[in-house]
């Protein structure tokens, strides 16, 4: 049974897939049927009925985009099994220069086992969130120094919420 | 009588002008670059022949080595399509200098009408309204145009004197930002049509865009074939056609003088086949002579759906010497046709250049839908020429049911490899002002966003968060599947290529 | 009034209702069974509902499960399409009593007219000529039959009396052959129909099956949209109809008989909605009714296509309780209309049915052609259903236009991973026979053999020996690539699997 | 440099492919470019100029089938490197009863290295068959005993005539 949480702009989804025809989305199980088209990033989806098309396929700075019914749906999707944002999150995506840490989703701060000066490698755990009861840790895209912590365990934070920046 | 055509052009028009020859029992001979050996107008000729590399100043604007093509396999005719050697007076002068039939007008005629230019000076003469601006022959130096600038009067256009289709154009505001301009404008102009003569216009604000489609034949008879309605464009590029305008719609009145006045200005330059009479409209519905194109246009299908009549198999009919096959007052309207341009360009990125590989492609089909093309499943769409890679032309009994059956048709269309501006389309079709008809040639630039068309759309952003889940669990599982079980495992073959291409 | 349509049906006619009801703005719901969860009318559906196993008998031919779908989902209208359940009064009667609108007949009508033995009392009650046969209601036993037999005299036919498309049809030359023809009829006519009663016609021969398309409303009004010339078959199956019919052509007086006679029919039994009476039309032009279609045809686009009205949404505007949108008098047909039926089948192997994955198909596009079609490149190909799987429908100015359109869109057409009826169709537009519009419903079986159709034609040998043997050279440096390079080379995976393809 | 045999219905052709852009015909060169579309089995044909589409795929019996212009063409080639008939040579066809050995090519018996009576085995060489400068062995598709053997070395024969019989 895998769990994800799945961000479409500024709405959050937990989505938990509980077998091939059933999701459960915030609290509400969906009967569900998805199938690829013709081995294409095309995806017929049936949920609870309703048909829908999906073109889905890598974002610029990761992520999914999502094409559906002539809207683009840009979508960032955290695995909860390896309790790490996937390449996908938002955090992977600055490379250079000042790499500012913001919540990926609203949440609870539970631990930031850094503190400002600390050198860090690429990975290595900046902080863990607490959201819709999964702890996720969001880890340093690369090697670098720690500086302005904003948060401590405890506080609740919003999504995008500035966490503290590694240098 | 000629009986194999040589069409001298790539892409949808290329496969558009041998569909006609087909249908008519004439042979047809493509020509390619080296990146369109795989093109449909290759598989769909009766012969195709390489004319030289990808760059168009090496192959498709090469004159010559298209003509010995022509001379070598016999055939007697050749039909230029649009842009590339369409209007190039040169060009047609060395066909008829080879006897060759160029199949669209006299040489004079482009000449007088491909050069901006002249072509304002020859209507005025014959008492067409244009749009003001310099007044004297091409061939204008920079310091000429600055200085002919304050003249006309800022705002004001740069274009291309042997152009059309916004290439070689730039938009003035002020003299100071204008020498930057002409040079950026010359040198589009030069790669696009291999001339870098521009001239200038002032620029009609909050005006329409109405052309009128003409056909004449050697006897003289000149008719239009009633109006397109293209003010729908983004940076001087058309991108949604209709016929007939909503802004003409029923006065018929309006109409028929808006088509004298083109037929005039084409018998002014004893304009012989297809070609387009372009006017600037205002609010009071006072109309300017704009240009004339020499040459068949990228949205005639919208005509044809209208009109019933063939024009290209009528451009064919006339370039053999034969009579017009309808008189003016057998040309009506009947119902309502819309073309949207389809390009392979990011609409959520500033209409980005999109190239790759088609890896899927799925056309709108079923009543009142025509969809004119070059490119199939599997066709690479290089960077080297236009983004246009279809046509997507609907019509209806009324312009609502076009409007409605263009909404479903949109809907339909999967191309994927490429980012095209179907969600684009998809959007200007469901905006207020585009169902009240009501818009100028600023309409995309200045009233429309694409994200605030999406504001008010109905979204399905939950379905969204499921897709997206589904394919990153997907994922996952796959690249776990694939570590597990390895590269010597046959079976994982086919999902693995699948795989690859869906991260193309 | 409904904004909610289920639509009871699968393949292209459930895709060309949905893309009716999408441009009037009506919500849809398709069905479907587990063999086709991938298809067509599923994607394009607003929802979809799995109704059953593959065989039509347990998921298209359930009443019960669909009506259920239908209250589930608050769809207040079915629309049966065609075969299926289209023609089933006890269907029809289950909609109204659930007060679900049946977009079709009333179920009297179907009762009277979907019974054969009973339309043919109730037309010869009208004053209309038929075809002697079994006068008698259904129900017939086969002894019935047997005896009934030799009064009508051979050669004779075995109809199904719930059925069409010659499906349950049989033609019976002697006594002796006809109890086993009878079974046969009977099985195939339960399996198509769930309904295994058949009745007796004599076999007019040299005839022509000619066929008019029927409109009226809930006032009554009573139209006929002209005919469609239905001639070219192969054992009972249509498989080329054109509009109007070559041996009606100008004789405008002799369309305007037939068509009042068929609407004649149609009052006799109060009919509603989309209809279609079929008549044999012999050398004298007499006409013999010979059965009404109580739902929508196949060949209803080229009917479209020439008089410019949607029929099916004409169909649900009608349904919808309003008036026709046109009378008698406006329905012109203009131009010629040419539908050729595509169907899984192997010409040159007997038409034997071809399953399998569609590897890649490319439509015919451009002016005047109209694909209708529920597959696409990677849709499944099952043996469960039907073998039409799709419609090209050309339009011409003229038949001559549409022959030529035709033939380059059949041309166009590329269908790769089953095998297709195309090459039939292209012998077929080159007849001599065809060309003159001279056939009856015997000329495919008589007077046509591809083979020797294909001796006629201008062939190129030569062309194929390179073809092949280039491809036979590819394969072996292929396979001598395999064993050279080893499975673990991953470049191999793509052309590999691209193999695996070419195989299929 | 490849040389093949390739049979179209009665026709047939010596097809040697010189180099990737030209083939000789029966002693006609020509200039060829061959590209398969979107990599099926659908080909576009350039010869001499000349555009094809062919959709080639495999025969019910071997062979190959070749689609064009709305003609079906039954070809079957003969690799002459291997010196032997491919699969979808004629005599590859017949599995049972008596195995009657055609010639697949008109052409100059050059040996016929079999007596009548003997037994020979799948596989084994019954006459080696010149024609147009190749030389091909023909080989029994199975197990039986020579009979009936009508032309000996120097005969030349037509196509489809019988050389000789293996029950």
């Amino acid at each position: 049974m895998a769990k994800y949480i799945a961000t479409i702009g500024e709405k959050v989804y937990a989505v938990e897939i509980i077998d091939a025809h059933h999701v459960n989305v915030n609290g509400h199980i969906y009967e569900v049927d998805f199938q690829s088209i013709s081995g294409q990033p095309v995806f017929s989806l049936l949920v609870d009925g309703g048909s829908y098309q999906a073109h889905v396929y890598p974002g610029e700075e990761g992520g999914l985009q999502v094409l559906m019914r002539g809207s683009l749906y840009a979508a960032s999707v955290v695995d909860e099994r390896e309790k790490r944002l996937s390449a996908a999150g938002s955090a992977g995506a600055v490379q250079t220069g000042e790499f500012v840490l913001r919540a990926p989703m609203p949440g609870l701060v539970v631990k930031v086992p850094v503190n400002e000066g600390d050198a860090v490698k690429k990975g290595s755990v900046l902080a863990i969130l607490e959201s819709m009861k999964m702890q996720n840790e969001l880890n340093s895209p690369r090697d670098g120094k720690v500086t302005r912590i904003q948060v401590k365990a405890g506080d609740s934070v919003e999504q995008r919420q500035t966490l503290l920046s590694v240098e | 009588m000629f009986d194999k055509v040589l069409i001298a052009n790539r892409g949808e028009i290329a496969v558009r002008i041998i569909r006609a020859c087909r249908e008519l029992g004439i042979r047809t001979v493509a020509v390619f670059s080296e990146a369109d050996r795989s093109a449909l107008h290759i598989r769909l000729a009766d012969e195709a022949y390489l004319i030289g590399p990808a760059p168009s100043r090496d192959s498709y604007l090469r004159m010559d080595k298209i003509i010995d093509v022509a001379k070598k396999c016999k055939a007697r005719a050749i039909h230029p399509g649009y842009g590339f050697l369409a209007e190039r007076r040169d060009f047609a002068q060395a066909c008829e200098d080879e006897g060759i039939t160029f199949i669209g007008p006299r040489a004079s005629a482009i000449a007088a009408m491909g050069d901006k230019a002249i072509a304002r000076a020859t209507v005025v003469a014959a008492g067409i309204p244009i749009v003001p601006g310099t007044e004297d022959v091409g061939n204008l130096s920079d310091e000429a145009l600055l200085k002919a600038a304050p003249k006309i009067g800022f705002p004001l256009l740069i274009k291309a004197t042997a152009g059309g289709g916004g290439k070689g154009m730039r938009e003035v505001r002020s003299l100071d930002e204008m020498a930057n301009l002409i040079s950026a404008a010359r040198s589009e102009a030069q790669s696009a049509f291999g001339d870098g003569n521009v001239y200038l216009e002032k620029l009609v604000e909050g005006a329409r865009h109405i052309e009128f489609q003409i056909m004449a034949d050697m006897d003289g008879n000149t008719v239009h074939l009633g109006e397109r309605e293209c003010s729908l464009q983004r940076r001087h590029q058309k991108l949604l056609e209709e016929a007939p305008s909503p802004f003409i719609d029923d006065d018929e009145d309006f109409r028929q003088r808006m088509g004298a006045v083109a037929v005039k200005a084409a018998k002014a330059v004893n304009y012989l086949n297809a070609g387009t009479i372009e006017f600037l409209v205002d609010k009071d519905k006072n109309f300017y002579f704009l240009e004339m194109n020499t040459r068949l246009q990228v949205e005639h299908p919208i005509t044809e759906e209208v009109t019933g009549f063939d024009i290209v198999t009528e451009q064919l009919r006339v370039a053999r010497g034969r009579q017009l096959s309808f008189k003016q007052e057998q040309v009506k309207m009947q119902g309502w046709a819309i073309e949207c341009r389809i390009n392979a360009e990011d609409p959520y990125n500033n209409f980005l250049p999109s190239t790759g590989l088609i890896s899927h492609l799925s056309s709108p089909k079923g009543p009142g839908v025509r969809v004119d093309t070059g490119v199939y499943a599997g066709f690479q769409i290089s960077p080297y020429y236009d983004s246009m890679i279809s046509k997507l032309i609907v019509r209806g009994e009324s312009r609502a049911q076009a409007i409605l059956r263009m909404r479903r048709a949109l809907e339909e269309y999967r191309i994927v490899g490429v980012k095209t501006n179907i969600p684009f389309h998809q959007s200007i079709v469901e905006q207020a002002r585009f169902l009240a008809g009501n818009y100028d040639t600023r309409f995309v630039e200045e009233r429309f966003s694409l994200e605030h068309a999406e504001e008010g759309k109905q979204t399905f952003p939950e379905i969204a968060a499921i897709a997206a889940t589904l394919v990153a669990h997907q994922q996952a599982e796959r690249s776990a599947h694939i570590i597990a079980r390895g590269k010597r495992d046959t079976s994982n073959w086919k999902w693995v290529s699948r795989w690859e291409r869906m991260h193309r």
